[in-house]
């Protein structure tokens, strides 16, 4: 058997770009110096759901608000994931247990405290009808959720009608779409149509394999997403201001 | 037809697998045999979206594209081509649209057979619509669907039929996103290879009742999945490791398709088909750097090594400069086997094989374990308890997990490692009962996974 | 410049030639070095046609295509690449269009070697906008344009100079549609010698005064127009013996460039570059199996065998399933690269090189000319009488008549056999005096093509 | 090196499938018997200029009438070449220079008679503008003056001016259009346009490299033309009355 050694062959540019620091290092930089909060965000960057409810108990014990924490302590600890994630420190699966354990805190402190706590804005996602590509959409969907979004998920292959509807009923500040096949992404202009006949305007969010900005680009309420990670900088930008045309001058980067 | 397991390996050892030879090659077609020491192209398209309206204008398309793909095969001197047509969803949900496609494909190649010779095959593959919109129903009406639009392609004219069925899908895509290493085993090793068996005697049926081919299956809904989102070398979606040990737990799934009366050859996007091979003897068809119509690859060169037919998996019709897509990428692939046919005339097929491996074999974790020597060792760690499904899925991922930690040459990040090191703990720590397995993990996804029904495996 | 005539072959024996080794490799761009030891990609793309509106449009199609392309280079761990930017036409009429674009491909190509080491140049090809509607106009106002556009694009960042110039043309195209094998070497061999070694001077000091490198012209308007017209074995436009005697007498005109102070990589349409390379010893560009995008080809394999770059020819840049096109064929091209590389790294490149020619040598007697043995032999015949451009070229096409007369191995039809006798016959009939030939045309074409202008050539 | 043999590797189709007859012994069986128009014939086969005079020169020297001739034996000569082609016994070059040799024939009948001879009909030709390509044009002329046209050709990179001008000065029985490029062949929706416009209602034949049928199916005039032996097919279609859609029938095969 031939065995040739890759020196010119190829170059593993992720293994020569790599960090120098290990996540955990990266991580333990971050963390709050707290002595409450520190195992907490520690527990959220491990995604051990049972160390978040325990670090919560011992913070409630000690005083703590429960409907407080979470934004003092459960987004803190969920933005130094995504923010590594972003750096290219840690990878996608980490962030979803992240989220996961971190949603479970948020649940815990709201039974807790009985009150429900204001969330950044609601957002609704879907899936284009006649499309069961809902991989991309899930990811869009607990990115939100761990930047601190409400999010209504209505799935994959889902009905035109339906996105009206939920639009007209939840009024989010935001809706997505993913399609990942040429034939279902022609369901995004139909959505933009009964929105703008029904005087809905609000940003359409669209992303997923198929769909390209130039093609997003010819409907009104269309944004174009490259990345499931632009779901939450949009939505921030957003509540920052932008309007559509804001928004298009800082995601349409081709 | 019953369920016979693979326990021995087809080839006695990793050296003796080579492109164009199987053990066991496949006659299909007009005059074609596969595997049988010649390779040979499978082109693979896609309509264009507005063709999909009437069954009338899905047919004109696809002759439009079957006349096109045969003139070219003739204007550059091919000696032959296999045709794959994977159903848009219209084609079996309306099994007569997909009997019509396959009639009037069949129609033009048996007139480019009579008029030049050339040896040529249609594989068709209907969709695996069994599901709606929230659940799998892998065992309902949709099942009876399925198996009406196998019946009617292979009636009207395909001589291979493929699926690349979805079972396990619904635990996957959970486990997949969560890093979940025994949650990946349970869907892809047990619910898949379950479903399978069970699709799979049904389908062997209607190929002997019409006397065609029951081809095979590739995990492409799970495997593929997890090749896709861990993406290219500076991706941040999963690590490739663990893309890997998906692939090696999804070779005994796929291997059930051939236990239960499929005979290959393999569908292309299936790059667990290098173990299957060598488990089965079968020939497989592959696809990688002449596929990049379809998508981006880390081992294009490599996963060449030991094909049959070789394929470009999809791509849209529609014009380029040097004619109609499908024309170009056909020409490619036929340059790519008259070139693997050629070594094989002049006893250079090792050698070529070789350097196709070792082009790709350090460029990522995943090719690095389907290189033809590591793939062979997966296999007999598959065969070794070939009998139990779950023991073999759990082997096929262990000994992926061992090949890597002891792998020399290969650089991996740390992520990569990292990811690594806990799936192998994840192995280690698991038991090696069956039936704890299966009932710890029926417990666990029931209670995680809503969309979970057990009934669509029998359960 | 002067003009220095090659007298004398570059190697010793036609079996020394292999693809990804020159004699005299050629430094470029950032980092990169062509024909030392390794092959590289030329990855070729067209704007869509709405790109070309506006400069801003265009320049923001280009900078898309590039960044498309550098990315999907680090994605799959590929070491090195280049890029060419053929000129629309807008951008060779308005030097400063395809300044602007030099300018911004060459600013990403430079993030990219800064972040991630990859080795990379950018070539830029005007167009040959010499001529309006009805007339060629070589020596006039239009080249001034196109010297001043070869001067911007070299101040902005374009590494390799290269263009397809067009003389003989008028002639060619009455010739070829009439069997006038005469005429065809009027035209490609002294017409078009003369017009590039006016023109090539003229590069040559602009690529000296900005430090950048002359690499190479194609007979793209004439042996590629009887290639194209020739077709695929099933056409009937022209005897594919006549497209290849059309060929052979361009190598000895298209290595002009190279006598007159371009030193390489020749550009990837000539087919005749390798008699070119044999002659003088530079790094060249081929384009074969993987440019079906822009032409078939009736050598896909065989035209690979002796590459230092190896491209695509064009691509309209839009999506396809597995990225944009640019991203699809420069992948495609780069595994083709991996495993040329692979085999350089382990000395099994001639191997493979034989393979690669032997996959196509009896697929036309195109294929036939152009295998490295057989295009050597043409070489020799063209030095034989280097200093004289009539006789190299009439060498050459009576070489190529006599190599196709004695083929072994090699099945012709009637007609081709038919077209080559006559070939043959005229060759041997024709003088040997230059003058003699030189005037007998210039009276036989000035009567016949009343497009033909004399002065074009200074004569 | 390594030389291997073809078997199993390629297949050179066209030797494989090679009619039997040389191209001599096929026209040999097509040329008329009688003594005066058989050595035209064969000159016209062979593209001998000078030899089809000298037939014609003993043709009219026997009594015939210099314009009939044309009829009588030019074209029929003619048509063995171009049947001949068509099945794919002789090649293009062939045919052009039986063109050139007939269409000499044809100069000389009309100046021995003094008269001018009825083509079968006016056709313009033209390639698009911005486009130097042309050869295909050529072609496309050249088989329609072999199959008795008059051709007004408008040569290359002709602007839509030019061609609206010589359709209302021409009065063609049909207009041809080639186009090699993406970029170029968007002129003959103008030219239809134009011509729809300027109440001009002919069939306009469109074909060349970038061409396809679904574009010229696009525009009201247009009808596909995938190979230059069909232009010549056309012009006989309409002269057996084909209107556009009858065309379209005819030669939208895809
Ligand atoms: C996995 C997969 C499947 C799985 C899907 C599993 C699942 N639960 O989603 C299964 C096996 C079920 C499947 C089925 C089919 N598939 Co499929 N599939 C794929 C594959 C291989 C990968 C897709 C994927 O998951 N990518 C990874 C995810 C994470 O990427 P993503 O969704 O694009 O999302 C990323 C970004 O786009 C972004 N994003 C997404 N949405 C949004 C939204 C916003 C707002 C933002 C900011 C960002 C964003 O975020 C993500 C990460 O950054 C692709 C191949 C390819 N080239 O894409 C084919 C592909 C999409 N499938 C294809 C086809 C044809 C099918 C089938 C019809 C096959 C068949 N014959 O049965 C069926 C579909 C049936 C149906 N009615 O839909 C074709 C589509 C061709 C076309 N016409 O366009 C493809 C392209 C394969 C091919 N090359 O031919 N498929
Ligand atoms: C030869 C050639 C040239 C020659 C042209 C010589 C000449 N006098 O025509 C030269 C070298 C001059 C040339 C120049 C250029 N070319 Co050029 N050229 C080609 C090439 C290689 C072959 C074209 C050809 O002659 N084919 C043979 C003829 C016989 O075919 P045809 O015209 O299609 O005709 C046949 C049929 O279509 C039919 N037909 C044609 N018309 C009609 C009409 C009717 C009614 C009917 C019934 C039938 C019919 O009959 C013919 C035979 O059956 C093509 C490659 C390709 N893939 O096509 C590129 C190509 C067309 N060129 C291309 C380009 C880019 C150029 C340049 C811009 C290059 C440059 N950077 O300078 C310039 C053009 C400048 C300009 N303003 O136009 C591109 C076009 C890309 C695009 N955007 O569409 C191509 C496709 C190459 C590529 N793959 O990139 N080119």
């Amino acid at each position: 058997m031939l065995i040739v050694d890759k020196e010119g062959i190829l170059i593993r540019y992720n293994v020569k770009m790599e960090k120098s620091m290990t996540p955990e290092e990266a991580a333990a930089e971050l963390y709050p110096k707290d002595e409450l909060y520190k195992p907490i965000a520690e527990a959220i960057f491990e995604g051990e759901e049972d160390d978040v409810i325990e670090g919560l108990e011992a913070a409630i014990a000690a005083g703590k608000d429960p409907i407080a924490l979470i934004d003092d302590i459960l987004m803190v600890g969920m933005k130094i994931v995504t923010d590594l994630y972003d750096q290219g420190v840690i990878f996608l699966p980490n962030v979803m247990m992240s989220a996961d354990a971190m949603l479970e805190g948020i649940e815990f402190c709201k039974s807790e405290s009985g009150a429900s706590p204001v969330t950044k804005g609601k957002i609704v996602v879907h899936v284009a009808e006649g499309d069961v590509h809902d991989i991309g959409k899930s990811i869009v969907a607990a990115l939100l959720r761990a930047a601190g979004y409400e999010v209504v998920d209505l799935g994959r292959d889902c009905p035109v009608d339906e996105v009206i509807e939920a639009v007209k009923k939840e009024k989010p500040m935001m809706l997505t779409g993913t399609a990942l096949m040429t034939t279902t992404m022609y369901a995004f202009k139909e959505v933009n149509d009964r929105l703008v006949e029904g005087g809905l305007s609000l940003p359409f969010q669209c992303g997923g394999g198929a769909v390209n900005q130039d093609f997003v680009g010819t409907y009104s309420l269309g944004v174009y997403g490259e990345e499931a990670a632009d779901a939450p900088k949009m939505a921030d930008a957003i509540l920052a201001g932008a309007d559509i045309a804001a928004l298009r001058t800082r995601f349409h980067t081709h | 037809m019953a369920i016979n397991r693979f326990t021995t390996m087809a080839y006695s050892e990793a050296d003796e697998m080579v492109f164009g030879n199987a053990k066991k090659p496949v006659k299909a077609g007009l005059d074609l045999e596969i595997g049988a020491g010649y390779t040979t192209a499978e082109v693979n398209y896609a309509p264009r979206p507005e063709a999909g309206e009437t069954q009338e204008k899905l047919v004109n398309e696809y002759q439009r594209i079957t006349k096109d793909i045969m003139a070219r095969m003739v204007q550059v001197g091919f000696p032959s081509v296999v045709l794959e047509t994977e159903h848009v969803q219209q084609m079996t949900n309306n099994p007569a649209w997909g009997a019509a496609v396959a009639h009037a494909q069949k129609t033009i190649m048996e007139e480019y057979n009579e008029e030049y010779g050339i040896k040529c095959a249609l594989r068709h593959t209907p969709g695996d619509i069994r599901e709606d919109k929230e659940f799998l129903g892998l065992r309902g009406d949709k099942m009876t669907v399925v198996m009406e639009s196998f019946d009617q392609v292979a009636e009207s004219g395909a001589d291979l039929l493929s699926i690349e069925s979805m079972g396990g899908k619904e635990i996957f895509d959970y486990a997949v996103l969560r890093n979940d290493v025994p949650g990946m085993l349970y869907a892809i090793g047990c619910l898949g290879s379950m479903d399978m068996g069970y699709l799979w005697q049904e389908i062997a049926k209607v190929a002997q009742q019409k006397g065609v081919t029951a081809a095979g299956d590739t995990d492409c809904a799970q495997a593929n999945t997890a090749m896709f989102i861990a993406g290219g070398l500076l991706d941040k979606n999963l690590a490739h490791t663990l893309a890997i040990v998906a692939r090696a737990i999804s070779a005994p799934r796929s291997l059930t398709a051939y236990e239960a009366g499929a005979v290959g050859p393999g569908k292309d996007c299936g790059y667990e088909n290098i173990i299957v091979k060598a488990i089965s003897g079968m020939p497989m068809s592959f696809e990688g750097k002449t596929s990049t119509c379809a998508h981006s690859d880390v081992m294009g060169n490599l996963i060449m090594q030991c094909c049959d037919l070789w394929s470009n998996e999809s791509v849209e019709y529609h014009a380029e400069f040097g004619g109609t897509t499908v024309q170009c990428w056909s020409e490619s692939l036929n340059y790519d086997c008259a070139l693997m046919n050629t070594a094989l005339k002049s006893g250079n097929e090792k050698i070529l094989r070789d350097l196709l491996m070792a082009s790709d074999r350090f460029r990522d974790p995943q090719s690095y374990i389907l290189a033809y020597d590591n793939a062979y060792k997966v296999g007999e760690a598959i065969v070794k308890d070939g009998e139990d499904i779950f023991l073999r899925a759990k082997n096929a991922g262990m000994e992926c997990c061992n090949i890597l930690n002891g792998s020399e040459g290969l650089d991996m990040t740390k992520f990569e490692l990292g990811a690594l090191a806990k799936a192998t703990a994840e192995f280690e720590a698991l038991t090696s009962e069956s039936e704890t397995f299966m009932s710890d993990c029926m417990e666990k996804y029931s209670a995680e996974v809503p969309v979970f029904k057990p009934e669509n495996y029998g359960l």
